[in-house]
Formats: C-alpha cells, structure tokens, sequence
C-alpha cells in the first residue's frame, strides 16, 4: 500500500474546514481503491489532527513524513500550511494544501501544490465585477484577521488603490467572533456602494444575518467563501442576494455530481474544502500514474506547468494547471444566492 | 447519656484516640482537661461524627450513635461549638445565628430563641446586620456560643468556649451552661481554663495520650495535688533553652 | 448619532447574553464557591440537545426546547456536580479550574465528534422583526433577552439572600466545614446551585444560538467574556453579573466602532485589568471584609 | 541510605533521558524536545504556582516574548548564546511588573489578570506586523552553532535542550531550597503572616512572577531554533492552560512535577492517536479522573506511600514526659 | 524617664459606624511588659493592626524608638525588631513546624541576595531546634503545622514571634487554649526574655491570672477608648473595669 498523510483541522476553530478536507479526501480514496489504487498499489491515509495549531500541525507533519508519507494532503488553513510546508521541503515529500493566502507560493517552495486559487489570483477576478458590473465608486472591506482573511484583504485593497475605487471602510473582525452589530453598522453608515466581504465560513453567515438585521441594501460581494454551501444552511434568507467569486461549488454542473456523491456518503452538503480535498487525492493518483511509479522528484517536476483536462481525468472536476509555484489555474463562477440556492450567473475563463 | 466505649481512631494512619472510654449521667456538666495535643477536640470530633473511628462505640441515651453524620446527631439534640472560629463570613450576624436552628421544624419557636440569646449577649443584637467576618475574635465566639443554644439541645459540646472571651463573658456562659444543666441539658466541655470550669462542673475528666486517666467529681479533681500541678496552674520547672534568638 | 444609538442598543442586546451566562459563574461562586471554566460549553451543549430532539426525535421545536432543558438540568447539573465537583472540589480551587477546563474540552470534542464540526443553524425563538428606534434597529428578540436576564437577576437575588434555602447555600459555600456542624446539608446545597446553573445556561443557550449559530466551539469565547463580565462586575453579587455583562457588550462595541478594531478583543481585557487594580471587588461587589 | 538513593535515581533519569532520543524518528526526538521545553516552561510556573501560590495563565505569553526576542535577534545575526539571555531579561522584567497585580488580588482572579496579559501579547504580535510580521509570523531562523558542536540535526539539538535543561534545572533546585523557597511557601500560605515575620511579600511576589517567567522566557528562546518558525498562533491562550496543566498533573509544588507534567501533557496524546477523533475526548476525562483519584498530581502518589510507611510512628512517643500524669 | 519604646498618639479608626478605636494615646517604655484588656470588640486588636501596618488608622500617628511608623510595612518593622502574634491561628500549614520556625528568622539576617546565595536554612537549624524543645514541639518538629492540635499552634505561633529576635513584641491573645503547665513557661520564658534583653511586651489577654501576674501596667480599653490604666493591683480593684470587663 501506498501512505498518505492526511494533516487537517480535524479539532479546533478549523474543524469544519479540516473534517470536510478529510471527508473528501477520504470519498476519494475509497473510489481510487475501488477502481485498484495508485499504480495497483492500495491508498491508506493517516489522519493527524492538528489541532489548528500551526505548531502541531508542523509536528505532524514530521511525523506523517517519519512514518513514510508518499504525499502530504493538508493543511487547509494557511496559518498552520505556511509553518508546515517547511517541513515538507526539506523532507522533498510533495504537498497538496487547501489554503488561500498568498505567500504559500511566493516561497519558491517546489513541493507544494494548491487545490484553490490563492488570493492573490482569486480577488482580483472579482475587480471587473466592481468596476464593470456594479461600477462603484466607494467600497467597504471587512475581513476576518487570520492569514486567510489578511492574505484577501491586502490583494484587495491593492487591486482597488489600481482601479482607483476608494475604500471608504475597512474593518477587521476576530476569527470566531460572534457580533457583527458594530462591523456592520460602521459599514452601513460609512457611504460604501459594494462591500467586499472575506470571511471564514461561519463569520460570513453571522455577518449576513446581522447585515440583513441592519437593513443594508448595497450588494455584498465575497470571495471563496460567502457563497458556500454552509453559509447559505447557517444564514437562510439572510444570503439571498450575496454575490461571489469562487473556484469550486456545488452550484457548477461540473461539481454537482460530487456534490450528491458526498451527501449520499456523508448525509450533508460538502463545503468547498471538501471538494479541495477531493481533487488533492484525485491529482495525486493521476500524477503518479503519469510518472509511473513512486518517485516524489519526479512527481513535483511532473506537477509544475501541469494541465490536467477534466474530460481526460473526470475527478478533477475542472480543468485545471498547475505553475511553476504550485498555484492553480482553472475556471471560476460568479455566483449569486438566490431563494437559498448559489446559483452561477457568470463563468469566468482560466487566468 | 452520653458513653464513649474504647474508642480508636485518628487522622489518616495516626491514632489519635488509644481506647478512650468514659461516661457521663444526664443533666450535668463534665469538664475535660488535658495537655495540649492529648485529642481533647479529637473526642468530640469522633463523637459527633467529624472523625473516622477505626473502632469502638458512642452511645448516646442508650442507643449506638458510632459513625452518624452531624446532621443526625443534631437530630438526636446534640450540638456541638467547635475550638478556634467557626462563622459563616459573609453572613449578617444575624443570619449567621439564624443557621443554628435552620434544622429545626419549628422556626416559630426558633425566633424566639434567637431574641433571648440576643438577650443574653446584647452585643449580637448591636450588630445583628453586619457580616460576621467583621466582628471581633470574642465576639465572633459570642454568636458561635448563642447558635448552640437555638435548639434547645440535650447535650452540649463545647470546646474551650472561653478563649478569647472577656471574664465576664466567660462568667456568663458558664451561668448559662450551669441553668442549663438545672433544666435537665447535658454539658460536655474543653477547657484549659480548668479552676474556673471545674469549679461550676459536676465532674472532671483527665484526657492523655487518647485514654482516660481520672474521672472523678470536680471537687476531687479540685484537690488533687497532681492534678493541681500539672493543669490548675502549678508549676512545672523547664530550663528555657539557652539561644534561639 | 442613529450609529450611537444602533451600537448601544445592539451592546446592550448582545450584553444581557454575557450576563445571562456570568450570572451562572456568580451563583456557582456563591454557593460553592468554586468557579466552572466550562461554563461556555455548559451554553454550546443545550443548543445541540435542542438539535437532537427536533433533527434526531422527530420533536417539535417547543417540546424538544423542554427536553433539552431537563437533560441539561441532568447532566450539566447532576451528572457534573456528582462526577465532576463532589470528587474534585476537596483538593482544592486550581485542581477544580483544570478540571472544569478539561471538562470544556471534552463536551467540545463529544459535541464535534458525535454532531459534527461545522455550525449549525438554529432556529429563533422569538420573532426577530426589526423594530426602528431613531434610526437604529434592534429586534425583539434583543429586548427578550434584556428582559430575561433582568427577570432573572432580580429572582436569583431574591432567593439567595431572602429565603433560608438560600442562605443556608450561602453558608454551604462560605464556610462547608460550619454549615455541616449546623446540620446545613452541604451537598444538597451545592447540589441546588448546579442545578440552577445548568438552567441558566441552557436558557442563555436558547437565546443566543439563533444568533451565534449552534456550534462545538461557541463556548470558548463566549465564557471567556462572561466571566470577565462576572469579574468586571462584582463576583461576589448576583446583579454585577448583569452590570458587567451589559458594560461589557456596549464597550466592546463602542470601541470596535470608535477606537479600534485590531485590539477590539483586548478591550475587555484592559477594563478588567483597570477595575481590579483600581476596585479589586469590582463594580457592584463588596469587599470580603476583615483579614486581621 | 535515603540521602544516597535521591542522586542514584536522578543520575539514572539522567542517563535515560540521554539514550532515549537514540534510534527513534525526527519526529519522536522533535518530540522528545518539546518534551524539555515544555518542562521548563512549566518549572517556572511551578515556581509562580506551586511554591508561591500565585497562579499565573500568562506563561504562554513569557514563552513568546522569549521566543520572538531571541528570533529577532538571531535572524539579525546575534548568536544564540547572546540573544537567549536578552529574552530571558525581558521576561523577567515584564515579569516583575505581571507581579503588580498580583499585588492586589488573588486567586480567581490573578488567574483572570494574566489571563488578559496573554490575549493582550497574543493581539501586539499578530497586529504590530512591522516587528513580529503578524500573522504571518517569523521563519527561517538559524539553530545555534557551537563551533564542534552544531544543533542542526535534531537529536543534537536535543542533547543540546537537555544539557539547557539540566541547567536550569539546578538553578532551579537552589532557589527552592534556599530561604527564597521558603519565603515562596510562606507566601502561599499565610501572606499576612509571612509579612509579619519580615518577609517581604511584595518584593516575593513580584519575585515569583518574574523569576517563573524568565523560565518560560528561557523555553521560548529554546523553541524559535527547535521550530525555525514562530507565530503569534503558538503562544495563545490554550498552550498557557497546557503549561498549567502540566503542573498541576504532575503535582504542584513538587520539583520533579513539571518533568512528570509535561511528559503526560505531551506523551499522552501521542499515545492516544490511535484512538483517532476520540482521543481528545478520552485524554480530557482522563485528566478530569486524574484530578479525581490523584488530587495532589502524579508526584503526589510518590510522597503519599512514602508517607504512608514514614507515618506509623507509635504515638506513645508523641507527648513529652513532663506533660503526663502517673 | 527614658524614651518610650512604642508611642500611640490619638489613633481612631472607624469601620463605617462603628468606632473600633476613638482617640487612644499611650505610651511605652523599653523593658516594660505592658497588658492591654478590655471587653470583646473594644478595639484591642484594631490598635495592634494600626500599630504594626495592617491597617491605616483614620488620624493619629505611631511612634517607634521616636521613628514615625505611618507608611511603614509590616515587614520593615519586623526587621526592625517588632514582633507579633494575631488573634487568630497563624502558621504556616503545609510547611513542617521546623521550617516554620526557620522562616521566622531567616528574614533578620544578611540581604536578599545572601539568602539566595547562602545556607539553605540560614544558619538557623540549631537555634530553631532549641526554640522547639523550649515550647515542647519536639516530637512535632518535622511535622506539618496544620496537623497541630489548636494549642500546639498557638504555640508555635508564640515560637516564631520570638524567632525574630525583636525589641518590642505585641502578642494577641497568647494564652488562649495553652496547657496551664505551658503557660506558665510562657509566662517564665517572657520574663526571662524581658530581663535578659530589655524586651518590651505589649500583651492583649482575657485571662486574668496571665495578665496580672506578668504584666507589670495594665491599660483598659472599652468602646475603642483608655477608660483605666494602671498597676494589676489598681486596675483590679478599680470599680469602671470591674463593671465593664471583669464581672463579678
Ligand atoms: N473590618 C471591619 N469591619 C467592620 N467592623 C470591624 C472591622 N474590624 C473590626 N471591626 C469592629 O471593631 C471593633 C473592634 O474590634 P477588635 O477586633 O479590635 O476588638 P478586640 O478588642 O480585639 O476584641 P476581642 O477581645 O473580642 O478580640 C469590633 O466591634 C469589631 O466588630
Ligand atoms: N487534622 C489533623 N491531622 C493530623 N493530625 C492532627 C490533626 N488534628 C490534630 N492532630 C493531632 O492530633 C493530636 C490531638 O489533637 P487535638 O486537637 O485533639 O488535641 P487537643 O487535646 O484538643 O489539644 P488542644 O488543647 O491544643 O486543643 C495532636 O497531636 C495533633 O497533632
Ligand atoms: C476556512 C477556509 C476559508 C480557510 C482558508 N482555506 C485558509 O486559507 O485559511
Ligand atoms: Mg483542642
Ligand atoms: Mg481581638
């Protein structure tokens, strides 16, 4: 058999993320075994839960690495993979992590692939929106302050400063915080025409509700996350209208059929992290396959300027290629809630 | 009344009780003096259900009282004034007394009780609303005294009720525990204050090592020359040690 | 000046749930005088057992809220103070501060383990419309929880200090080793705070989970912040649970508006520094008296 | 015969200690490592808590100032040796004024100062991004070289942490059984009378606090090497309460607790993995039974046995003679 | 006359309402063993805490060998040779009785430092060991205070004022619960002390035959205020303090 080490948010503030990264991952192998595994040898995953613990989380990947992981599949928040994939480089272990902040590539680490357009690709995909569709003139920012929520809030201001959009509010919440009533209020009274909203899941549903609360009327436009599954279970009406910019969902034809999949083995929706883990254990088989045996030199040579086409490898779900950083390029959607469903109203081209 | 049978017992692996026996009539007063650290407290504590008793028998009016809680030996009209302070801090005074009939059913006649032991110490009635933990060392020995006496008891342990009382406080409690006594309430106490004690008991009562050495009549006890050397103020000629400074 | 408004109302909205939740660590310090680190799991768990008897029972909202409420009684009152306090409480404070958080930590796991990790929706109890004051909106679900947590300080106080049951809960907790040479039944006076405790908190679950979503993690901050409340306020006083609660909700907010965002968290923080160098018992506590 | 068996199982604990790292993964030794570190950060608090009886939920904070001083200023090119004692000052002077508190209340409540100490550490870091690098955190810092001796291989710097240890362990020793130590103690338990019999209570505290923290400080300085990476994440509020837990389960107050503290805080989950999702639930109510059977920590079942045997004295010889009546 | 030792002038204190001590003045000389009686909450004990730093008096001021206390701490007065003992039980549970003793000296002898740097008990094995015997703890040397019985404590609660070697001692209640063959050690051991080195005592006592016959003046308090002072033997037959204190 062949290990993996499957490093997640399995406890702590990242459980949602890291048990969904898990669960995909995990839909994954079952099918990749089903079908003979990797190259005719089994996949077996070791789960190490890292607490969401940057520091545990670089442990164990040591750990994973000793106990002779092929591949590491994790971490999902970008505080703990840009502690970890240190360990990962200097081990020459390939690395799959479902993080978004911008520096994870910006290292010159050759081990590590994405499974989502970082942030620093991902917002500015949003700025025509602004500048086009809504054609704004003053914007407000909030953003949750962990390394996810400061990678998207730095790209974006960047990227307004560029287009010449003034940000007339840009306000920082804790991660887990609870009560939105003075972020919002601030917002609403700060003459903002869009707000930009990056959060962790369950902020942006808080932050919906109290904006619906507060009567906000201007449109609400996130990235990666506003739109996900759980945001609409967990904010109701309250999302309806909330417009996004993500890489996977279950809204797009490509990823329904995952979608169904994963609730029919797990009996909920799948977040977008479980999709990203998903394609994680997918691209590590058909690379592999295409290297041809298991050798990880050649493996992340293979990987970099790597286009993997979803009608040759459906598991992929989406075309996608990796750089010569291990960020990904792939297509994405706009994605409006609408009656409490993410409904795509645009795709946009790889970039 | 009250019947201690060759009690063992202590702290942990210490025994601290070697076969304490004795036994004391209803409707007197028993005084029990001793050196320091003989189990004096100790005793009480075993009878009233504070301490693990490895072997023996309290008997109370008859009946085996071994190992009962506090709780059922108030129920059986004991009450007990432990050594040292014993007040509920942040408790009015009054409130604090209040606690001393609480398990009483009849919280009628408890009222009435706490009127006339306010009579008696006026200084509890001066203070009744302000928290115990501010009062005065012998005042607080004051409310602790008055709160064993709320539910008329028929058997009283009080241990060295006069530390830290004024003389003439410690004259009134001990005409109280003497009109007690007249009305048929057993008393059963601690004192190194041993003349003043012996002389309004009935009966005094050597405690050493956890074993009874004398039980006699406190007269006797009274004029006793051994007696009178060792715990009435004889003295007993030490070298004090030559530095320690 | 309809921002001022809204950041108050929605302070003192969000301030009568930390003092929902720091009535319960002052009632726990006033009768067992011990304090219980796992009070914010004590809030998270009810809302699950709701969950479970609507999701997993088939119940009806309103039913599965009583069954919630008993079994939270049960376990996050009897079962905890049997298992938990009565074994612990002997060796002393600290021994009991790591155990409650041990506590914590092991409700948070079984929650997550056996419901899942993500949020879940949770439905209101009353009516959120917006009602419109001068501009700012609160809901009326705000002005039921003020309500409650008003009600609630005015009962507890009430018990406490004018019946006998509570004093003798008072003695049990001041001074064990007295209350039960008076005959006080210690335990049974611990026993009733748990109880009480555990109702609180599964009311304040009730309240706010509509808000905060229903979540394993919940507890963490929120009894951080209500203990601070309950400290700000006066540990030694039921109605301080309240003052600090609500003081605490409209400053944290007034600050993330006016001051600054980054160090929003820290606020509590520094009030809490500030009032106890400068009034150790807190704002409504009183002194614990003589020490010589 | 009982004053020479105390070096003998020290000497032997040593012994193990060096070979134990011998033949196991990078993980295990990185393990192992933290396994020191982590005892020494709880020394110190056993110091603050167990002798002094000032609890203390900041030691997290002291390992990061620690932590971010000594990395600072080794990536600016100081050595080691030179870098790890600045952090250490700092902390003991932060330290001190932790103490003021400290100064005023007690209890719950310190517990709630320091608390609030370690959140307000936790938020500079992660804010002030143009010192600490925020969020983010601090990478690539060198390990110590000593010229023949380099810590870049972990089982190096393992003998490398333990050698620290060993160290601090001993100064540690010295202060507790000086009149320090017993002014700690007395302090715990009677501060008013301590003052009465000239002790300095104040000054003590103050002490206490800063004398613990350097401890935390010294950890600190060990980690930034171990984990070439710090951010502000590490040194939260959970990894105070971990420090405490360690104490108090290997028996506060005790001088070998902290090593047995920490050995159990640190070990135990590893063993536990196996039991995947489960084990934070089994570890936690094995901490609250622990806390349960074991009140006075691991190193209390220790001192209870040896009590049990040194305890049947015969009470006969308690009372002196001239008290007794023939 | 030589310079009193200890001078009390006008000192009040009040807790709210209640005047605990109303505008006492007094002075003591050196070598004097002085009695301070008085009915419960008369304010004995609320003099001795203005006195030694426990508590901030409301007025009045505190002289010591002619050096002003206000502001001082307990600490600092006890190196400086003032001793006491408080009401209430004061030991130190959890450490053995000998350490106990230790403690109580360690503190009057070299600095800070040299304490770190210096024997772990300070020298002072020996002389506690004698402090021991002398109070008859010695078969509880090693033993931890708490375990004593209430007596035992109180003594060894007398043992550690000593310890301190000091010019002046205050002691609240020393006779409380002591064994009487004790106590007239105590009484012994006070006199020696005060002979060999012009140690002065301030005693607080209930128990009169203690009182009278070790003190050598005699001051009475009642409602916070001096209403006699005196010789035993006047202060005993004095009509005020024997309605007010002494009873029949
Ligand atoms: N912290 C306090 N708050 C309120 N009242 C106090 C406080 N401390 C002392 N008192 C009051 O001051 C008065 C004097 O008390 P103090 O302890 O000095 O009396 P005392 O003379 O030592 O009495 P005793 O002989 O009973 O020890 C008492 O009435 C007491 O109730
Ligand atoms: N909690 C305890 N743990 C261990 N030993 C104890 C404890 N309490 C008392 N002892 C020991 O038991 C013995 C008897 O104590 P006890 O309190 O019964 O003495 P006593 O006769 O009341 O003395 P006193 O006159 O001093 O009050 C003493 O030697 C004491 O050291
Ligand atoms: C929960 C997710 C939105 C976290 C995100 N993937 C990160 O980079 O931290
Ligand atoms: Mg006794
Ligand atoms: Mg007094």
């Amino acid at each position: 058999a062949v290990r993996i080490g499957v490093v997640a948010e399995l406890s702590g503030a990242g459980a949602p993320s890291g048990t969904n990264w898990r669960d995909g991952a995990r839909l994954a192998v079952e099918e990749i075994n089903a079908e003979g595994g990797i190259l005719g040898r089994m996949v077996e995953i070791t789960e190490y839960d890292t607490q969401t613990d940057p520091q545990v989380s670089r442990a164990l990947v040591q750990k994973a690495i000793d106990e002779g992981a092929f591949a590491i599949w994790g971490t999902i928040y970008s505080g703990s993979t840009i502690v970890n994939m240190l360990v990962a480089m200097q081990n020459g272990v390939p690395q799959f992590v479902g993080s978004e902040a911008p520096p994870i590539v910006q290292q010159g680490n050759p081990y590590i692939f994405r499974t989502s357009m970082g942030a620093q690709k991902g917002v500015p995909g949003l700025t025509p929106y602004f500048t086009d569709t809504l054609g704004v003139e003053k914007v407000g920012v909030a953003w949750t302050n962990n390394e996810f929520g400061k990678g998207g809030h730095d790209v974006f201001i960047q990227e307004m400063e560029n287009v010449g959009i003034e940000v007339v509010a840009d306000i920082s919440s804790e991660q887990g915080q609870a009560d939105f009533a003075s972020d919002v209020s601030q917002l609403r009274d700060s003459g903002a025409e869009a707000i930009f909203v990056y959060m962790n899941q369950e902020e942006s549903a808080r932050f919906l509700i109290e904006a619906r609360k507060q009567g906000i009327s201007v449109p609400l436009v996130g990235e990666v996350t506003l739109n996900d599954q759980k945001v609409i279970e967990l904010a109701g009406d309250a999302a309806n209208g909330a417009i996004a910019h993500v890489g996977l969902t279950t809204a797009a034809p490509e990823i329904a059929a995952f979608g169904e999949k994963f609730n029919e083995r797990y009996g909920r929706e799948p977040i977008q992290d479980a999709i990203k883990g998903y394609i994680a254990a997918w691209a590590t088989k058909y690379v592999t396959e295409m290297v041809g045996e298991f050798d990880q030199e050649a493996f992340v040579e293979t990987m970099h300027g790597l286009c993997l086409p979803a009608d040759q490898y459906p598991n992929i779900l989406l075309d996608i290629c990796w750089d010569e950083t291990g960020e990904v390029s792939r297509p994405s959607f706009m994605v409006e809630v609408q009656d409490g469903s993410p409904v795509v109203i645009e795709r946009l081209p790889a970039n | 009344m009250l019947e201690l049978k060759d009690i063992y017992g202590g702290y942990g692996k210490i025994t601290i009780l070697n076969g304490t026996s004795f036994k004391i009539p209803p409707a007197s007063i028993t005084t029990i003096i001793g050196p320091n650290g003989a189990g004096k407290s100790t005793a009480f504590k075993a009878i009233f259900g504070l301490l693990s008793i490895q072997s023996g028998n309290v008997i109370l009016d008859g009946e085996d009282v071994t190992r009962r809680t506090p709780a059922e030996m108030i129920a059986r009209g004991v009450t007990y004034v432990p050594q040292g302070r014993n007040v509920v801090p942040q408790l009015s005074v009054y409130h604090n007394l209040e606690l001393g009939g609480i398990t009483s059913p009849d919280q009628q006649k408890v009222r009435d009780r706490m009127e006339q032991v306010m009579d008696q110490f006026p200084t509890l009635r001066e203070r009744r609303n302000q928290k115990a933990i501010e009062l005065s060392g012998g005042q607080q020995k004051q409310l602790e005294i008055a709160r064993a006496l709320l539910l008329d008891p028929k058997l009283i342990l009080i241990d060295e009720p006069s530390i830290g009382l004024s003389p003439n406080l410690v004259q009134e409690v001990f005409r109280t525990l003497t009109k007690l006594r007249d009305q048929g309430v057993t008393v059963l106490m601690v004192e190194q204050n041993a003349k003043a004690a012996l002389a309004m008991s009935d009966y005094g009562l050597v405690l050493e090592l956890g074993r009874t050495r004398m039980h006699e009549p406190a007269a006797k006890l009274l004029s006793d020359p051994r007696v009178g050397q060792l715990f009435l103020g004889g003295h007993a000629n030490v070298e004090a040690p030559a530095n320690g400074i | 000046m309809s921002q001022f408004l809204q950041i108050m109302l929605s302070g003192l909205a969000t301030g009568s749930i930390y003092a929902l939740v720091a009535i319960g660590f002052t009632l726990i310090w006033q009768s067992a005088q011990t304090v219980n680190f796992a009070q914010g799991e004590f809030v998270m768990v009810p809302a699950f057992l709701v969950l479970v008897g609507m999701n997993f029972l088939g119940m009806p909202l309103w039913i599965a809220i009583v069954f919630a409420l008993l079994v939270s009684i049960v376990l996050l009152g009897y079962v905890f103070k049997k298992l938990v306090v009565e074994p612990i409480l002997p060796s002393g404070g600290i021994s009991l501060i790591i155990a409650t958080m041990a506590l914590g930590i092991f409700l948070k796991e079984s929650v997550k383990e056996f419901y899942g990790a993500e949020a879940q929706p949770f439905p209101p109890l009353f009516p959120t419309d917006p009602i419109h004051i001068l501009g700012a909106v609160v809901s009326l679900q705000d002005i039921i929880n003020l309500a409650i947590a008003l009600g609630i300080v005015v009962l507890l106080t009430l018990f406490l200090n004018r019946t006998r049951t509570g004093r003798c809960m008072q003695a049990a907790a001041q001074n064990p080793a007295v209350a039960e040479i008076l005959g006080v039944n210690v335990k049974r006076m611990i026993l009733y705070a748990f109880l009480i405790n555990a109702a609180l908190a599964a009311v304040a679950s009730f309240l706010i989970t509509p808000v905060y979503l229903a979540k394993f993690s919940n507890g963490e901050v929120l009894g951080l912040i209500a203990f601070i409340a309950a400290i700000v306020g006066g540990f030694n006083q039921i109605r301080g649970a309240l003052v600090g609660g609500l003081l605490i909700g409209v400053l944290d907010n007034l600050t993330a508006t006016y001051v600054t965002a980054e160090y929003r968290a820290a606020l509590p923080l520094v009030l809490l520094i500030g009032i106890i160098l400068i009034r150790p018992q807190g704002i409504m506590g009183t002194p614990e008296g003589r020490a010589v | 015969m009982e004053k020479l068996r105390r070096p003998f199982i020290i000497l032997g604990l040593l012994v193990l200690a060096a070979l134990t790292p011998i033949g196991q993964g990078n993980y295990m030794v990185y393990v192992l490592t933290s396994w020191l570190i982590f005892s020494i950060a709880a020394m110190g608090l056993n110091l603050t808590l167990g002798y002094a009886g000032q609890i203390s939920l900041a030691q997290a904070s002291f390992m990061a100032i620690g932590a971010y001083t000594t990395a600072l200023l080794t990536l600016s090119g100081v050595h080691w040796i030179v870098a790890a004692p600045v952090g250490m000052a700092l902390c003991f002077l932060v330290g001190l004024v932790l103490g003021y508190p400290a100064l005023r209340v007690k209890g719950h409540f310190l517990a709630f100062v320091t608390l609030a100490f370690n959140t307000l550490v936790f938020l500079v870091l992660r804010n002030e991004d143009w010192l600490t690098g925020g969020s983010y955190g601090l990478v690539g810092m060198p390990r110590p070289d000593f010229g023949l001796f380099q810590t870049m291989k972990q089982i190096h710097f393992y003998y490398f942490a333990l050698g620290i240890t060993v160290l601090a362990s001993l100064v540690m020793w010295g202060i507790v059984r000086s009149p320090w130590g017993r002014a700690f103690k007395a302090l715990r338990e009677n501060p008013v009378r301590a003052e009465s019999l000239g002790v300095d209570t104040r000054r003590i505290t103050l002490l206490a606090f800063a004398i613990g923290s350097t401890y935390a400080g010294l950890a600190g300085a060990l980690v930034t090497p171990l984990v070439q990476f710090i951010e502000p994440g590490s040194f939260g509020l959970a990894h105070s309460l971990r420090i405490l837990l360690m104490v108090v389960v290997g028996g506060s107050g005790f001088f070998f607790g902290p090593f047995v503290g920490a050995a159990v805080v640190i070990l135990l989950p590893e063993f536990l993995r196996f039991t995947e999702g489960y084990y934070l639930i089994i570890y936690s109510g094995l901490v609250i039974a622990m806390l349960a059977f074991v009140p006075n920590g691991l190193m209390g079942i220790g001192t209870r046995l040896a009590g049990k045997i040194r305890r049947q004295r015969p009470i006969d010889a308690a009372l002196p003679e001239e008290g007794q009546l023939k | 006359m030589s310079a009193p030792i200890l001078s009390v002038r006008n000192i009040s204190k009040a807790f709210g309402a209640i005047r605990a001590v109303n505008d006492v003045s007094f002075d003591v000389q050196p070598g004097e063993i002085l009695g301070l009686i008085g009915p419960n909450g008369s304010g004995k004990s609320t003099l001795f805490n203005c006195v030694l730093g426990q508590l901030l008096p409301d007025h009045g001021t505190v002289h010591i060998n002619g050096n002003s206390v206000s502001g001082k701490r307990a600490c600092d007065l006890n190196r400086q040779g003032v001793g006491r003992t408080f009401q209430q039980l004061s030991v130190f549970p959890q450490m053995t009785v000998l350490d106990n003793i230790i403690l109580a000296g360690q503190e009057h002898h070299g600095t800070m430092l040299s304490r770190l740097f210096g024997k772990p008990d300070a020298g002072l094995t020996e002389a506690a060991d004698n402090m021991i015997e002398f109070f008859r703890l010695g078969h509880l040397r090693d033993e931890l205070a708490g375990s004593l019985s209430y007596g035992q404590q109180k003594l060894l609660d007398a043992a550690m004022a000593f310890m301190a070697g000091p010019g002046l001692v205050l002691l609240d209640e020393p006779a409380g619960g002591v064994n009487l063959t004790m106590l007239s050690d105590l009484k012994e051991r006070l006199r020696a002390y005060n002979l060999e080195h012009g140690t002065t005592f301030v005693v607080i006592e209930h128990n009169m035959e203690f009182v009278m016959s070790l003190c050598s003046r005699i001051i009475v308090l009642a409602e916070g205020a001096v209403i006699a002072e005196g010789t035993p033997d006047d202060i005993r037959n004095n009509q005020v303090v024997i309605d007010a204190y002494l009873g029949a």
